[in-house]
């Protein structure tokens, strides 16, 4: 069941220049509801005059002992800007959660690539944690820009081996992702993906040449976030255009019209 | 709350506030967030006479205090509404009003009859306004004659309460607003969207697939404010007021400038419970104001 | 800066930067704050051949994103202009121009004689498009053949360059256009106001005190820039583009949209210095762009 | 000369419920502009959704030692409650000085009555300050609706005698100003006022009546404060409408159509 609720800033941590964690919990210590990996909230930015629609972001992490959500924002526009600049003690009105979620692996698909690449390494730190906590052993890849647009590292290492890329090779190896030498030395049952799209499309003609089953986590722009203004469509094989905000936003690739 | 009861023709509807097509799917989508039986009215997504894929992605630009759409009518056909959506919506305390809309005359008047006999679906609205579909919709309702003429052919097989919706894109909407009150309509609703477009300047592109769009939200409250109060000054037959209505003061200057009910639209996306909050605003007012039925409010501007 | 260069027929402009009349007083009320030898033009005060008082007080009401006014034209009349105000401004290093108005055709052409041999004034910009006035004003622009024959009266006794502004008020505005522009305008500048409304609902009575007012502010912008493009697809003379620039990037919209040149409204209330601004973001622009010519920017939207 | 400045809070007293006093200074230590009583300046609201103008606010006072603009703002709606939360080192953007300004009293004029009501109190602090620097000894008359609306009193006491009237008794004299016994019992030489409108008219009738000299402030909406927009218009005897913002917002009383 999705709520609109009102949360509050317990951190802030600016990572760099472009990207802060917001870590938000309940004003009045109730639990949180239950969210899985690949499911976004819709963040309402009051405060702002170009801001009107609310604006998705992915679930980073649950933190379920501290009783935290965890949210990785890049700056990109005023939206983010401004949740960026959130204080501890602001209250922030979301709704959550919305969207479907990563399908969990069969029993026999073992080796599990999770790629992300810009903020689309977000949803990769949770879908990560419950693998791991499923019995699974995920391996990452993330690729970045530069060493310093590389986040949350320590965190990926908790739940599996990380690889990395940079465009400038300034931290693992030089390239984008889709260079990377684990896709040839590994043989892998599953990938699930997100990041700039350039970048899941490549992940996922690597997927279908190598006939890996592969998800991915679409990011098209949303007006609602959960089903009602037809805004967010994806075009499929099967069903034409459906929402992103509810049949995804996580896509098998074999459904989606990336691959002829 | 007797006080909030309000017809629109034969239609007797709770309270004022409704909720405005294509910003509320087919309402359950909000049964999460609100009590779907505290509205006085729903009125669900767009529907055609057959299956409709809309436009291309990208469908949305947001704009200073409002939002453009293209999202072109998408949705499953009149049957399969009638056969798989409304068995799981008719349950709901409120009034179910579907939204048709057609490319021809014909479309409309076969889509309308439909619906006609539907036991819980106690009104249809003509949408004669959609900007975004290459033919019909704005079409029809930017000229009088085409507006009489599906209105006339819908009246022919639709018994039932008939809401027609007006276009905002018109030199002249009361001109429309008579047409289709000659033409039989129980009611008017206005405003769809007014027509707009945006552009990215470092793609040099249009945002949505197709150019223009649809402009709706707050932004555009003052240009439907002022049609309501043109219509209202024209017609005999109940208006319904909607544009950028996103608080009860807002409701209450539609209500005041004419409007028997309003929709709530786009708003409902930045707030999902706003069509409750604006009830119960509604409600304080009229106790502050002393007034004991809302019909006493409707058109009660003092120029 | 040749690269921002553009011609409005005749009339060359620094660059494409112009300051929208009734917004930006005479000019020299913004000499404080910016250097106005750095604009591309500055349309004055909507200018009538007699003295008038405008509309009572009140007469503005802010609306989201945006406001409505209800001026009503409140100027000296074209003679006080031309022996009071003119030799106060005749030496700002930039093109002025005057928005002339008027409740008869009559009028219309006689003011336009009265300016067409003052040496510092190289355009008038045609108001058939006010919505703040009882006589004439818009209703001069909501028809094709009220607005040909003002534009027709006017180009016989006006040889300088003839700017028409349009209203937005229109079903159609490519029909006023070409009707415009068949007359012998030599530009279109759009779009005035939209017609809109606001209400007190405590008091229950309009904000302003002619009831409906003019919408202005980045509010319109959707609805201008579609207008715009609508209109360079309909006509060829040099288009004027306007409705709610705040910034540099909403500037280079109307100008990919097809605007030759674009004027700076309502945002001038808020930031005094945004026309310099402007002018200094599309400079910046063209340079990441690799431009040399802004005219090679004008209406090269890619659909 | 006018002028757009960033300036700089430097403090935010909250002085009761509804009100609060701004004190402004220059970010950079530099001189802020000569402003003189009755003139305003146009505050820059952002980060409000709904507060697209800027809002005109009169100068309370300047502190010419400590280079200090003061602000009495009440509460009425989002511009002004945004005010109102300003953090010390907030940067506000204004366009100053504004208007024209009160006339100073001629030399035989020594009895000078200086009438506020409600936040029309603000300038006659600023007009008291100058008042009793050009060796005036001006009188005040605040009124309000109950003793905690009464702001700034022992600001008032430092320029001259201060006479009170509230609502409810709970501080003063028992009514409105324009029932205070000073009002019988001094022939006054000249009378400021600035209040809302109705105590203002009947300040306005009282001065008239009594062949006062009486200038009043006016607070027309205004959308540019600069006289460009013609939208904060007053009609007046002799020039029909005239703008506030610069032929005001001081007028005096034998220019206005209040009194017939
Ligand atoms: C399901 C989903 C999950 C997301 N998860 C995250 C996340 O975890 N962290 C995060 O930082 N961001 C995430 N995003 C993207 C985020 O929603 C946008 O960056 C944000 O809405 C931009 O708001 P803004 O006001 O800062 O920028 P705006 O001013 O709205 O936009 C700035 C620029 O970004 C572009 N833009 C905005 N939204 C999108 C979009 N959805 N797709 C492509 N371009 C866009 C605009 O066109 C514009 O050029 C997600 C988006 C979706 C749909
Ligand atoms: C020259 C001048 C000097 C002023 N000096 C001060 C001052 O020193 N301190 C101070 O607190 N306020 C002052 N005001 C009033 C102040 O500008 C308004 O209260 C403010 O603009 C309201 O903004 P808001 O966003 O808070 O409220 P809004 O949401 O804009 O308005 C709230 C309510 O107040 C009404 N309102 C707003 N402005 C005015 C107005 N000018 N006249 C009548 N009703 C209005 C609105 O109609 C609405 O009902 C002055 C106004 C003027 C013109
Ligand atoms: C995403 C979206 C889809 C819409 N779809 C429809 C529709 O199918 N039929 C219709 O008559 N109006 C449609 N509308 C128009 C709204 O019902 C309403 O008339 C308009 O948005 C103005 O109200 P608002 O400003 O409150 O949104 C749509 C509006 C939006 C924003
Ligand atoms: C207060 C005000 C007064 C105006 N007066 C005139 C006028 O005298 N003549 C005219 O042609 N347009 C007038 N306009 C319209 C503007 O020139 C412009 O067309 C319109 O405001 C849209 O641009 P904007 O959104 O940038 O303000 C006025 C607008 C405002 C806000
Ligand atoms: S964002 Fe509205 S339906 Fe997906
Ligand atoms: S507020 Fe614009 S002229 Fe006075």
């Amino acid at each position: 069941m999705k709520k609109m609720l009102d949360l509050v800033v317990v951190e802030n941590n600016k990572l760099n220049q472009n990207y802060c964690l917001l870590k938000l919990s309940t004003p009045d210590k109730s639990v949180l509801p239950e969210m899985y990996p690949g499911q976004f909230v819709e963040i309402r930015v009051v405060d702002s005059p170009t801001t009107f629609l609310r604006r998705p972001i992915s679930v980073n992490f649950v933190d379920k002992l501290k009783n935290e959500l965890w949210l990785l924002v890049q700056v990109v526009g005023d939206g983010t800007r401004k949740m960026s600049e959130y204080k501890t003690g602001t209250i922030v009105n979301l709704l959550l959660p919305l969207g479907n979620q990563f399908s969990t692996p069969e029993k026999h698909q073992q080796e599990l690539l999770l790629v992300g690449g810009g903020v689309g390494t977000a949803p990769m730190l949770y879908l990560g944690a419950i693998l791991k906590e499923s019995g699974f052993n995920p391996k990452f890849l993330l690729g970045a820009r530069s060493s310093k647009d590389l986040l949350q590292l320590d965190d990926f290492a908790q739940y599996g081996q990380v690889y990395t890329t940079t465009e400038d090779g300034s931290h693992g190896q030089k390239g984008f992702v889709t260079n990377h030498s684990i896709l040839e030395n590994i043989k892998f049952d599953r990938v699930y993906t997100c990041g700039p799209k350039p970048m899941m499309m490549a992940v996922a003609n690597y997927a279908h040449k190598n006939q890996i089953e592969c998800e991915v986590s679409l990011e098209n722009t949303m007006a609602c976030g959960f089903g009602v203004c037809l805004c967010c469509v994806e075009d499929t094989k099967h069903n034409g255009n459906v929402c992103v905000c509810t049949e995804g936003p996580v896509f098998n690739i074999k459904d989606l019209k990336w691959i002829s | 709350m007797d006080k909030l009861k309000v017809n629109i023709g034969s239609l007797a509807l709770k309270n004022p506030v409704m909720t405005a097509s294509g910003t509320f799917g087919y309402g359950k989508e909000f049964a999460d967030f609100i009590d779907l039986s505290r509205l006085g009215g729903i009125c669900v997504k767009g529907t055609t006479l057959h299956n409709r894929q809309g436009n291309p992605y990208p469908r949305m630009a947001e704009t200073a205090a409002g939002m453009l759409n293209a999202v072109g009518l998408q949705n499953k056909g009149v049957d399969y509404f009638i056969s798989d959506i409304y068995p799981e919506i008719k349950d709901i305390d409120t009034n179910i009003i579907v939204n048709v809309s057609g490319s021809t005359v014909e479309d409309y008047a076969e889509c309308a009859a439909r619906l006609a006999d539907i036991e819980k679906i106690p009104a249809i609205e003509l949408n004669i306004s959609c900007p975004n579909v290459k033919e019909g919709g704005m079409a029809f309702g930017t000229s009088t004659s085409s507006a009489a003429q599906v209105v006339r052919a819908v009246r022919k097989v639709y018994h039932k309460t008939l809401i027609v919706k007006l276009s905002p894109n018109v030199t002249d909407i009361t001109e429309i607003a008579k047409a289709v009150e000659a033409e039989g309509a129980d009611s008017l609703s206005l405003i769809n969207t007014l027509l707009g477009m945006a552009i990215d300047v470092e793609k040099r592109k249009p945002i949505l697939s197709t150019i223009t769009g649809g402009l709706s939200g707050p932004c555009v409250k003052p240009v439907a404010l002022r049609m309501v109060w043109q219509t209202y000054n024209a017609v005999k037959i109940p208006i319904i007021g909607m544009g950028g209505i996103s608080s009860w003061q807002d409701a209450v200057e539609f209500i005041l400038a004419g409007a028997t009910a309003i929709q709530i639209g786009t708003y409902n996306f930045v707030d999902p419970t706003i069509s409750v909050k604006v009830v119960d605003g509604i409600a304080d007012y009229l106790e502050r104001h002393n007034i004991s039925d809302i019909k006493n409010l409707v058109g009660k501007l003092q120029v």
